[in-house]
């Protein structure tokens, strides 16, 4: 696939981040244990249930499903992640008008305004060792490779959130509850930061499924 | 993990219908995951809505009631109530005098109840909103997410509930409660970690001959694990760094302990047999004393001291009737 | 051991003080190891002298004031006190009008307190004594010690300090105690050991799957230990012996479901959540519930139900002032 | 000796049994957990430190040195064994008169007296599984042994307590704090059994020793 992105694709992203969200429960509450409170687990895995009871009927457009789901995960996450998975999810719908259909340019862009929106909620930037040092290289490497294709563009894009996300382990937490342990949050996988890693990976085989 | 508990994903939900079935006085929105006080807000009085994770009983639901708050959101175990129950128990307390929000400084916290915020503000609804940011184990700075809210949210919520009742105004509501929020220093420490339900096992492992100082009430890990101390010893770990930290003399002030959740009262007075020189030394003139479990980390063995500066006015109000299911006297 | 603890040899007097910083409407003679009100007994007005082991606080220390106790004797961890103590108790206390023992079925508790009413009698002292005994996990029997006396004190305590602060004179104040004694019936789960600080380890080792159904609040073993339940069947567990136990159908009661020290007050309400629809469902007619750490077992994890069968003048008793460090409403 | 026990032998077994508290304290707090609270080691050791403060000046003649000791232990104690190890001394004093030697039938009579008010106050009878299981068949073997003399009759006491200590493990308690626990208080010694076999073998190692 090198063109379209179909909302059926987005929805199966979306049930795919789900998917991975709950292998990766334990893991995603083990490293919220170490720098924070032990729930990042239990919250996304509650938030996207709650998303997935939603995609039924499925939603009409990428701007519908994205509506749906950040409104959702407002509603049914709580704690930090939820008003900020929430918002990137809320960002991104506008962004795409009523298409049905949206390219690679296109989703980069819808991305690129939920982050920007995550930022402005959370005021985190790049190295506060949060959810935005997976996300914000994962924009520009996306953007570098859109002309390739939404497949290409989410593998590269999935490649370096997963870098960003490693990259968080030496850093000290400027933001977030990570952040009141000062230097103690250094040795240690930002665990919102790891989420991210999977929802973009997530993008990245569905649409590598669907090319 | 040895709680009772049923499904660890029913906790909340079952933990309210619970606190419904004991206490009459107040009413449990299920759906919301709500608690307001059974009779409507009397029209007039500024309405005093607070919320936050699970996990901390009493606080806040246990807080409703006459002289206290309206109504608190109360979220999963750990985890900051959504704006959809923030918004519900606004609009549902509102008598047209407007409400005051009750946050305590986690990021959580902060960015639903803002959403809350804007949410009522555009249904119609006068909002003001007071963060408490209380805890000196965290360092205070533009560069992190700053304090956390501690017990001073108990200590404000009792003062500022009373003024509240005798009908003053939304702007001198918040005003006070901004005062009281400036006015209070607390320090936690952790003698072992507490269990999430739906994590299964400790936040955090403390062997047998260490403590964590300076621990938050979600069993986030303090800034220093040191080796365990006597009572004589964490009392001055817990007063030093607040007394500090006002850097003026304190004068009367309120002082409550907490028990985290785990720590029996015995060894919580003992510990404040312990606290009540050292503050005295520092010219802390206690005025009044809450001892027992008010802001607790589920079943966390540990506690947490927090000093709030009172002038005469905070004191009146304090010993006005509260009748709540975790604090009353005078009703 | 994870305590807040000096020298474990001074837990007792280390807590006094504490007690006493944080209470100024209660005088801790730290001598005699008695906590009395601040006041003296009025003329004329019976006194209602308590006590028993410590570890179990707030009881009975934290019941001492207006319309309950007037004095509490505080023995040893788990060790109830001397003659001595009761002694001094009674006669700081007594008005002339004479003297109430609520004493808890101990050997140790009865032949203590035995003892000091011999002894108070020998000084001219009228005294009266009440012994609870309303464990139902142990075999009422001739041929053993009885049971064990435990929630039903605090209610007592409440209900019978009411009607002496009305002025009612030592025999139907006796009268009442032994009413309100047969009318009750606990029963205590505990999910872990609780630990003496003296013996420095917990007194029973419980596998993380087990639990002791009809635990003591001494860390007296239970009379079975069976795999950890849900708080479902924990309720069940709880409920269905004191029901049985009651043999008739209940009707209006008053309910207490006390923490055992380590239990936070969420699981507390989770649990409570199981049982109000159980003693629904068996004919006990709730009209007054108290939920939080009432009668505690040190650090123990768990939790004891007690339900008195109350008639009408036990529960206009229930509902009079009351002011104590413990327990606090409409004063 | 096969003659008198003077005072301060007396004093010497107190002493003795005090020490021997000691260094059983752990063991008797192992044996009250199994079975009970926990605290009898440290009641005892409690109690006994302040007897032994009450002992200087050494008192004038057993029956004042019993008086003391019993009316300590009274008012220091507490729990179970405190007015039961209280009753046991006070009600030797009298047997006493106020004689300043004992012979062996004296210091018996004043045993059977003593043993005989714990036997009141606490209703034990033998195989409830208390102190009177290793008191009572003590008493039996000293009068059986007293015409051998004083140190004699404490060696065959300290026998028969300890046989009786011994006997008390498979017995279920009727009386006391074990008996909440019915069948299972079955397996353990008894801790008071346990204690007042100390208090013969230190009346044995005493007068021992000082023949
Ligand atoms: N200000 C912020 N901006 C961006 N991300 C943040 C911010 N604060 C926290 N986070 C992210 O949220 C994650 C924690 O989410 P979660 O555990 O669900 O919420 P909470 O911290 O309220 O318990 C962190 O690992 C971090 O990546
Ligand atoms: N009724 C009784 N008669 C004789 N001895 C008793 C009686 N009740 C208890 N005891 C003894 O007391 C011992 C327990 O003493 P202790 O642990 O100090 O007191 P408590 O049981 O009050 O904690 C038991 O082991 C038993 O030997
Ligand atoms: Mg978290
Ligand atoms: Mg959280
Ligand atoms: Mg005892
Ligand atoms: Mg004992």
């Amino acid at each position: 696939m090198t063109g379209a992105v179909s909302t059926d694709d987005l929805v199966a992203w979306v049930r795919a981040f789900r998917d991975a969200v709950h292998a990766h429960k334990d893991e995603l509450t083990r490293l919220d244990s170490e720098i924070g409170d032990a729930d990042h687990g239990s919250n996304m895995a509650r938030g996207l249930d709650a998303v997935v009871a939603e995609l039924d009927p499925a939603p009409a457009s990428p701007s519908d499903l994205f509506k749906t789901v950040g409104m959702t995960l407002v509603s049914s996450v709580g704690g930090a992640s939820g008003p900020l998975y929430g918002t990137l999810f809320l960002r991104m719908g506008p962004a795409l008008g009523t298409e049905t259909e949206v390219d690679a340019e296109g989703l980069g862009a819808a991305l690129r305004a939920g982050v920007e929106g995550v930022v402005a909620r959370g005021k985190a930037e790049p190295g506060d060792k949060t959810m935005i040092d997976a996300l914000s290289p994962a924009l520009d490497a996306w953007d570098a490779a859109a002309a390739a294709g939404p497949a290409e563009a989410a593998r590269a894009a999935a490649e370096a959130a997963a870098r960003g996300r490693d990259a968080t382990e030496p850093l000290v937490a400027r933001k977030g509850r990570a952040s009141y342990l000062g230097e103690r949050s250094a040795g240690h996988l930002d665990p919102g930061a790891t989420s991210a890693t999977l929802l973009l990976e997530a993008l990245r085989d569905t649409l590598a499924g669907a090319a | 993990m040895k709680k009772f508990v049923n499904d660890p994903a029913d906790v909340l939900a079952e933990a309210l219908r619970g606190i419904q079935a004991a206490h009459p006085d107040v009413r449990v929105d299920a759906e919301n995951r709500v608690i307001l006080r059974a009779e409507p807000t009397r029209a007039g009085k500024v309405a005093l809505v607070s919320g936050g994770g699970s996990g901390h009983e009493p606080m806040h639901g246990g807080f409703v009631g006459l002289g206290m708050l309206d109504a608190a959101a109360a979220g999963e175990v750990f985890t900051s109530p959504t704006p959809d129950q923030v918004l519900a128990a606004t609009q549902a307390v509102d008598s047209g005098a407007g409400v005051l929000h009750i946050v305590k400084n986690y990021t959580g916290d902060v960015l639903n109840f803002e959403m809350a915020a804007e949410l009522a503000a555009a249904e119609g609804v006068q909002v003001e909103s007071v963060v408490v940011a209380d805890d000196v184990a965290v360092t205070d700075s533009t560069w992190t997410a700053g304090r956390r809210g501690t017990g001073t949210t108990v200590i404000l919520e009792k003062i500022v509930g009373a003024l509240a009742e005798e009908g003053a105004d939304l702007a001198a509501v918040a005003e006070l409660a901004r005062r009281v929020s400036a006015a209070g220093r607390s320090m936690g420490v952790a003698l072992t970690s507490c269990t999430v339900p739906a994590a299964g096992r400790p936040t955090f492992e403390l062997p047998d001959d260490e403590m964590e100082v300076g621990v938050g009430i979600h069993g986030e890990p303090g800034r220093s694990r040191v080796k365990l101390a006597s009572a004589r010893e964490i009392a001055k770990l817990m007063v030093d760094p607040i007394v500090h930290d006002f850097g003026e003399p304190v004068g009367p002030a309120i002082v409550l302990l907490s028990g985290l959740g785990g720590t029996p009262l015995i060894e919580q007075y003992l510990l404040y047999g312990e606290i009540a020189p050292l503050l005295a030394e520092a010219g802390v003139d206690v005025q009044r004393v809450l001892i027992g479990d008010y802001i607790t980390s589920l079943d966390m063995a540990g506690a947490s001291l927090t000093v709030v500066k009172a002038d005469d006015d905070m004191l009146r109000l304090w010993d006005a009737p509260v009748a709540t299911p975790g604090l009353r006297w005078g009703a």
